[in-house]
Parts: C-alpha cells; structure tokens; sequence
C-alpha cells in the first residue's frame, strides 16, 4: 500500500477492477485511464482477458503507451481488423470502457449531439461511433474525468447513443437485464447501476471526497448504502505496472492539475 | 484492359445527387485526391457515405454534400472534425447517424444484393428514434422486434489503395484495410486512387494476393496518384499530416474559413497542391502514429 | 478450319462462346469441357474474363488442367476462398456451366434427388449445392455429355435446384426476365432459351447430327427455327489453346468412345 | 489458460440431440479424429450442419445423426457420398436443404446474433418449398418476398486447423479456410483439433497472426492430434487419402457395409487408426490435389 500515488493512478485502478469477472473478453479501453486500467486488469486480476494494438491486431501481451522505441515487438496472436471488431462486438465477449459527454439516471449516454434541435444542435460532437452496438451487445463501462452535474445530467441525454435502463425505451420481446452497464469511474468516485430497479448506486468515495461533493455534482439521485467505503488505494506492484505501462506518464495529463489521490 | 484514368475523369463520371461512399477510416487511407478534385468541381447534392474524416469535413465545408450517412466524423488526435460540427450546427446537412456496425451492415447488404439486414444494434436509442431511414421489422422465428437495416447502395465509391494494377486488382497493404472491401461491393462504380502501380505479376505471390480484397470486377477505374491520401495516411506508406489537419482545423477557427484553406491549398492542380504541402518526399516521410 | 478435331473439343468451342458477351465476371466452368470452354474464352473472344485455380485464388491466366509440372507458377492475381466466391455470385458478375443430372423445359434443373418421395428419394446425388444462388443471381449455361429424354425430361424436375422460367414459381415482385439462362451445349446440338416465352430453341446442331436425333432424344418440344446451322468446326488456333490448357488429354474421357466431331 | 484437451474429453462435453457444426469443405481439411471419437461413442440424435464429405456419411452411416443440414454432401473425386447417399434413400435421416451460400448466411446470422438474413436465394427452388424451416418475408424498403435464412446456431462446432496455442489460438495455414471461422463464431463451444501445437510468439509475426482467422475467446478446446484431418486433406501439409476414401466407398458397395469399415479402422484408439492407414508419416506424405 503506498500513500504517494496520484487520483489517475487511483482512477486507473479502480476502473481496472470492472473487468475482474470477466473472464475472457475483449476489454476495450478508449483513453489513457480506460486502457492503462484494462492493461493492468490483465497483467493482475484477468490474465484471460484481450486487448488490441488500437489499430489491427490482437495482442498476448498490451502494449504500453506512446513511442515504443525502435527494438519492442509487438506481441500479435491475431489479425483484427475493425470489421472483425464487430464480430466480437456481437458475440458479446467484449467490456467496453468509454467516457462519454452525457450520463443520464438511466446509463443512457449521449456523444453526439448538444442543446438545439437534432437536425440542428447547438453542439456537434462526434456521432453515434459504436455505442449502440456496444451498449445492447456486451459489458459497458464509463470513465468520466471530470465529475460534474453537466456529465450526470438531470433529465434524459439530449441525444441517446447508448441503450440504459430506461423502461420507456426497452425494445420488444426484451428484459433492462439485459442491458449490462458495469462501472463508472470518476475523479471523485465509483458508482455502479445495482441500486433498486438499477438505480445508480455509489460504491465508493476517493480518498478525501465527501457524500455531498458527489451528490451536488450529480444532477440526479443516487442510491447511497449505508457504509460507502474509501476507494482502496493503489499497491506497489499495481503502480509499478501502470508506470511500465505508462512510460512517457500520459497518465499525468488526463486530469485537470493532475491531483494526488489521497485528497484528505 | 486498361482502367487508368485521371481524377478528373473520375469526377466526370459522377453526377449531382448522387450517393457516394468514400472508403478509409477517420483520417486514415482516404482518398483524398478525388475528394480535393470533387472539391474543384461544380459537383452537388451529395449523399456521402463514410466512416468520415477531412473527407467529409471539407465536402460539406464546400457546400458538396446535401446528405451524410455516418456514425462518427473525427479525425482522431482532433476528436471532431471542425467543418462537419459547423455543417451540423447551422443545419447545412440531413444527416442519416447510423452506428459503425450497423453501417457495416449496410454495406454488406447492398454488397450482397440483400435488401436489408434485421439486428438488434440500434434498438432503444435515438439513432432509431431520430433515423426515417430506419424500420423495425418482425422476424418469423421469434416475437422481438428487430431494426432492418437498409442496404447502402452506393453509385460510387472512392477508395485509396497502396497498389494497383491497370486492371483493377488492388491491394491494401497496411494493417486493415476497414471497410472498402465492402464499399467496392456496394457500389455500382469503385474508382481507385492508388500510390503505386504495379505489373499484374506483382500479385502472383500468394502473400501479395492475399492483401486483395476484392476482384477486379469491382473496380471500374484506377487513378496513380502517389501521395494521394494526404493529409490523411497509408499506413505503412506514410502517416496522416499533423501539422496539416492542426492547420486545417485553425481555419474553422478564424474568419478565413474553408475558403482561406481552399485558397492555400485548392486554387491549382493536385501538383501544386503537393508542392503546397511540401512535395511528395516530405508526404512519404510523415511518420506513422502510434497508437 | 481442322476437320480433324473431336466431339469434345467442338463442344468446348461452341461452349467458349456462350462467354463471348459477358465482359468481366468471373467464369466458372464445372467439369472438364466446361472449365476449358471458360480457359478458351479467356484465351480468344473474352479476354476479360476472371477465371480461379478451382481452389482459392484469382488467376490472371488461366491454369492448364491436371498436373503442371515444378516449375509451373501459378499466376495468381486475388486471394478468392469459398467466402469470397459468393461475395462475387451476389453481385451477378459470374457466369457458371454447369452439368445438372435433369433440365427441365423450363430450364429448370435437379442436382439432388430422383424419384421416390423427397424424405425417402429412390436416387441422392450432391445436393443443391450453389445452384439456387447462382441461378437467381448471375447468368448460367449447361453441358451435357449425353444428350437424352432421361437429361431433357418431359416433367417438371424431381427437384428443383436452379429456377428457371416457369411462371408458376415466379416469386412476387420479380420478373421472369430476371432469369439468365444462356445456352445448353449437348453432344448432339447447341440450344437456348431465345424462343418464344423462354422456349428451348435449337440454336445449331453437330456436324452429322439431324433435327430428328435432338428431338427424339428430348423429353419436351423444341422451338426450331426455319434455318438450323451446323456447329461451326475447331479453327486450328483454338485447337492449339485447348491442346496447350488439357496437355494430358482429360478432354478425351468426357464423351463416352470420344467421338470425332464431325459425324456426317 | 491452457485450453488443451483428449478427444474424448471433447466428445463428453457433446450431448444426445445437440446441434454440432463441421468445419472444412468436402474432403477438405475436416475434423476427422473428432468425428471418429463420436463413431466410438453413445452419441446420438444429432443435428449436424457441414458442407458435407465423409464426416457426414460416417456420422450417419454410425446412427449418430437425427438431421442433417447440408448444400451437399461430396468427397469430390468421388462426386457421390456413398454412405450419405444409403442414409437419405432408405429415408434414415431428416434434411434440411440449402444452397451453400445460405448456409453461409445461416452461420453468419448466428455468428452475428441476428434473427434471420433475408436474400432472394432459394426463390423458385425446391430448396424453399421442400424446407419446412425456412420462412418468407417481406421488406420494408419494397414489395417484392425474399427467404429469410434463420441464425444456424450451434451447441458446438468441430474443426481441425494447421497449427494452435494451447490458449485458442488458432490458424489455419492452407489456402482457404472456407466458412470454419463462422462455425466458430456461431458455436456456444468451438473445438479445434490441430496438426501442430505451437508457442503464442508464433503468432507474433503479422503475417502469421494474418491466418489467424477468429479470436481465441471463440475456442474453447485445442486437441492436438497430428494428422487428425486424415483421411481429408489439410493442405499444405497433406492431401486427402484417395485409396482409403476407394476403399471405404468399397464398402458402402460390399455386404459389410459401414460395419466393415468400422471393424477394420474404428475399433481401437486414435493412435490404432494411425497405424492402420500406414501411421502418420504416411499421412504426412500423402500428394496434395491438383485442381
């Protein structure tokens, strides 16, 4: 157990565990947190688990990020192409962990448009992307870097790219339990959906982060157990991983000032 | 048989209205020069369909597209794509928001002469909800509802290849080569730009053989224009162009616009627009990302 | 003009020109007549023409039949596995000869079964194999070997593998002009679907065959018209190809006592 | 992980009246020491689905077969499948038969998770009317009736590759790896039977890992059995044994029938059967076909 540690590293190691049970899926990570967490869930709680190069091949080994120099070898065991990525995507033996700019009460998300109409919004962002197939084929987690009530919006996502828990939306002939949202990682916290009727629920508050900063920045309500626990600090061996993974410490530019972890 | 021709005879080839598919990935191996020669065109009311990058953002910038089929335009390291987010924000463009796999999908369908393909990708969001171009049907083995997505059909598609010969038989050698294979099957017509071109006995090797992905059949014209994907890459060839796109995204930003971009870099032939930009050994030595 | 030349290699000329009009598809000839018929083509009037190694590539040239010897390079130009083929027959850019074991009048043919009921057939063949596919999406044309009433039958096909131009299986929304069946090459004679309604039309016949012989030997009636030519001879150049694509004579076990071609 | 298995292991996973598919073609490349271990087990009621060669024509010459789903059924050279041929005329097994590219379309909707696939294939045929399991729909993008081709999924799928890690991995080094990708992927268990077993660093080659053709999560067995395609082919290491597939049409002709075969190849073990076919070298070095 090590004190010196920083709130991405916290982050990366909080998020890593979502992929703990997971058995032997494609962990998906979009972003330095996301990636650097699912590499560290299969260098520790998942060796089963599989990871891509982010561009065409499957890897036995993650690769760490950025520049790699000039002698590393990449560890390829299989082609996967983006068309490819799809036949996973449908298999459901993947677990997605993404960070997009709407969260509603329901785990709908939104990365595509802002505010105005849709045939005109006040903001463009980038579309759909993938996450209606994700959200309906497999596991699906949220990284969120900056936890504000703007992100964990009150009402309903101005646009909805990923399916929830919302019953209004449920699609015939189909149960909300197969919607399968994990985790959400935040910079002040980790929540999941297990409240009542997969109400949002927080599962633990980052060293030095209180009940109420939560519930202030979150536009709507969570389920709050009795005992919230601290988010358990990183270990040495699960820093000294992240660092091997993370040379060139773009971990320390993911969040705002890049804080310490230990906030108390 | 003999498929060469220039890009100008490609845009010559393609009529307003129509609905083009342009294959590459974000800002990776588009066909750039067509799209710039498209750009120099009087050329209108498209319907594009991509997995979009810079193609897409200076299409509508040029006022070329009347309707986008997409699920994402970005161009990576610049998440969004500064000329499609204006297009969209001043209601310039309708727009068909489709999920990458779904789009897959249609591809396939229109590939395959199917007339759609039913999935349960899209179900309970909005890209069905805010999507007329997108049924939901019945299937005759079960009791759920399922989204039918339809064919795209494609008029034309625009794919930049590493090599070609004047036959047509093109070959993708970087990691992926995305979805062009099957944006050669959805279209009527598949013209090709291609950075090399080779002899046919190029592919009599099996490993080379093996890095085409589609018949000769499928392709109706080849365009040789080394260099030809820049600003966005052909990887192992070259990367995408940093400085390019960060320029190219700076004149979203100020009063110039797409025009000022236009003016630096569309006034002349694809030539000068190579000189412009530092001459074919600057674009061959852009380095490849990492990711 | 040879006229020393046998039934087969007529019956490989007169089948190379079913190929003449189709501009760039892939041909694909079933059997040894028909596959030289296609590697002649390619060679003579449809140098467009995609031919494959029967196994899972592309060829730029056509390969001769049969062992090629060490130094042979195959001259491979696409990768093209099973997957791949039907990408092609879905697009219509194909044209296949086959040999079916019944032709209807309709044009209709049987792979499968014959006689007895359907769950308990008296003779199984192969199956349908790819023949409801190629049928309804790209041209196709027919050899046989032994043109007779128990080939060309008078009925409607045990089972119906490929559609034809019967009206009573038109499916809805679909025309019969759809339909692409170009010619039937026999021993006796040449015949196509050019007569009236799609009618079976004799086309030409074998040197030394008579009118009488086809039709007795055909289980349905024939559209003829006032003018039957005789099925033009081998030129030398095309006897030269088919010698050089079949160096080790299988085109002479496909005709039962291989005939000469000329039997008047 | 270590995924590594007996083919008797697998065959206890298997269950009376599951839905197995075969991978290979033909003759081609079949998983035939997994289907011998079937033959030498109480299995049975099984519904197989293969582009079919001996594998069927033993399955059902052995009983082991309730229905079959097949476009054919071939060992090539020899057109007709002797055994297979008895089965359906003495009216012994259910069918249901498609065209081979349905088949593959059936595998797809499976590997993917859709419903069905609609096509126009098998329109006007036989294979429609005589096949209870297939069901017409309409489209709703126009009016004409297609067949919609149901998900074809499988409790398990049997195939045999060139080379696997003991994790899954899997690759398949001849020319074609024909639909056995699809098999995995519509498969709740895929198991793999190889000729080679090999170190992960293997694959790190791109060109290498380029024949890799399903990811390892959709393995869940790897039986190591050098020449266990015999008597099919598993180009480019070995042909299809041409006497041995004479022979046992021989016995489809003679009295003996398939006991005949049964009692002179399939009564011992593996190793037994190796040995009785001239051992493993002998296979090795069986000439591969000239098409």
């Amino acid at each position: 157990m090590s004190n010196d540690y920083s709130l991405a590293e916290l982050c990366i190691c909080a998020a890593a565990q979502a992929f703990a049970g997971d058995g032997e899926v494609l962990a998906t990570g979009i972003g330095v947190i996301p990636r650097l967490a699912a590499s560290l869930a299969m260098k520790t709680v998942n060796p089963d688990l599989m990871m891509t190069d982010s561009e065409a091949f499957m890897l036995a080994e993650p690769n760490p990020i950025g520049e790699r120099g000039a002698d590393f070898v990449q560890q390829n065991e299989s082609w996967m192409g983006f068309s490819r990525i799809f036949d996973n995507v449908w298999s459901g033996k993947r677990h997605a962990m993404l960070g997009p700019t709407q969260v509603d009460r329901f785990g709908q998300s939104n990365t595509s448009a802002l505010g105005g109409s849709y045939e005109q919004p006040k903001v463009m962002m980038l579309g759909a992307r993938g996450f209606p197939g994700n959200s309906i084929s497999h596991a699906n987690s949220f990284f969120v870097p900056a936890h504000s009530d703007r992100v964990f919006i009150d009402g309903e996502c101005d646009f909805v790219s990923s399916i929830g828990y919302n019953p209004e939306r449920l699609p015939r002939g189909r149960s909300l339990d197969e919607v399968d949202i994990r985790l959400i990682v935040t910079d002040l916290c980790v929540m999941d959906f297990a409240g009542p009727d997969h109400q949002v629920r927080l599962v633990s508050l980052h060293p030095g982060v209180s009940q109420d900063q939560v519930l202030e920045n979150t536009g709507f309500p969570l389920h709050v157990p009795d005992e919230v626990p601290t988010t358990a600090a990183p270990t040495a061996e699960q820093l000294a991983i992240i660092a091997a993974m993370d040379p060139h410490q773009q971990r320390a530019m993911q969040i705002k000032d890049n804080p310490v972890g230990d906030r108390s | 048989m003999d498929k060469q021709m220039t890009a100008a005879e490609v845009v010559a080839q393609l009529e307003d209205g129509m609905t083009v598919g342009i294959g590459g990935w974000g800002p990776r191996r588009k066909p750039m020069a067509l799209v710039r020669e498209i750009l120099r065109s009087d050329l209108k009311d498209l319907t594009i369909v991509s997995y979009g990058g810079a193609d897409v953002g200076m299409l509508c910038a040029a006022g070329k597209v009347k309707k986008l089929v997409f699920a994402f335009v970005s161009l990576d390291f610049i998440p969004l794509e500064p000329f499609f987010r204006k297009a969209r924000q001043s209601g310039a463009i309708e727009v068909s928001e489709l999920d990458e796999g779904m789009m897959l999908l249609g591809l396939r369908a229109a590939a395959w002469g199917l007339p759609f393909i039913p999935t349960e990708v899209g179900l309970g969001t909005d890209v069905v909800s805010k999507n007329a171009d997108l049924k939901l049907v019945d299937s005759p083995y079960d009791d759920k509802e399922w989204v039918a997505v339809p064919a795209l059909k494609l008029d034309a598609a625009l794919i930049h290849v590493d090599r070609a010969d004047a036959r047509g038989v093109c070959q993708i050698a970087g990691p992926d080569h995305y979805m062009d294979d099957m944006y050669a099957r959805a279209a009527d017509k598949t013209y090709v730009s291609c950075d090399e071109l080779v002899e046919t006995s190029f592919f009599n090797d099996p490993a080379q053989a093996r890095l085409v992905f589609w018949e000769r059949s499928a392709t109706a014209g080849v365009v040789h224009i080394p260099g030809g994907a820049h600003p966005s890459s052909c990887s192992p060839q070259y990367g995408f162009d940093v400085p390019h796109f960060k320029e190219y995204a700076g004149f979203a930003r100020d009063e110039a616009g797409f025009a000022g971009y236009a003016e630096k870099y569309l006034q002349g032939s694809e030539a000068d627009y190579q000189s412009a930009v530092g001459g074919l050994d600057a674009i061959r030595a852009l380095p490849l990302p990492t990711y």
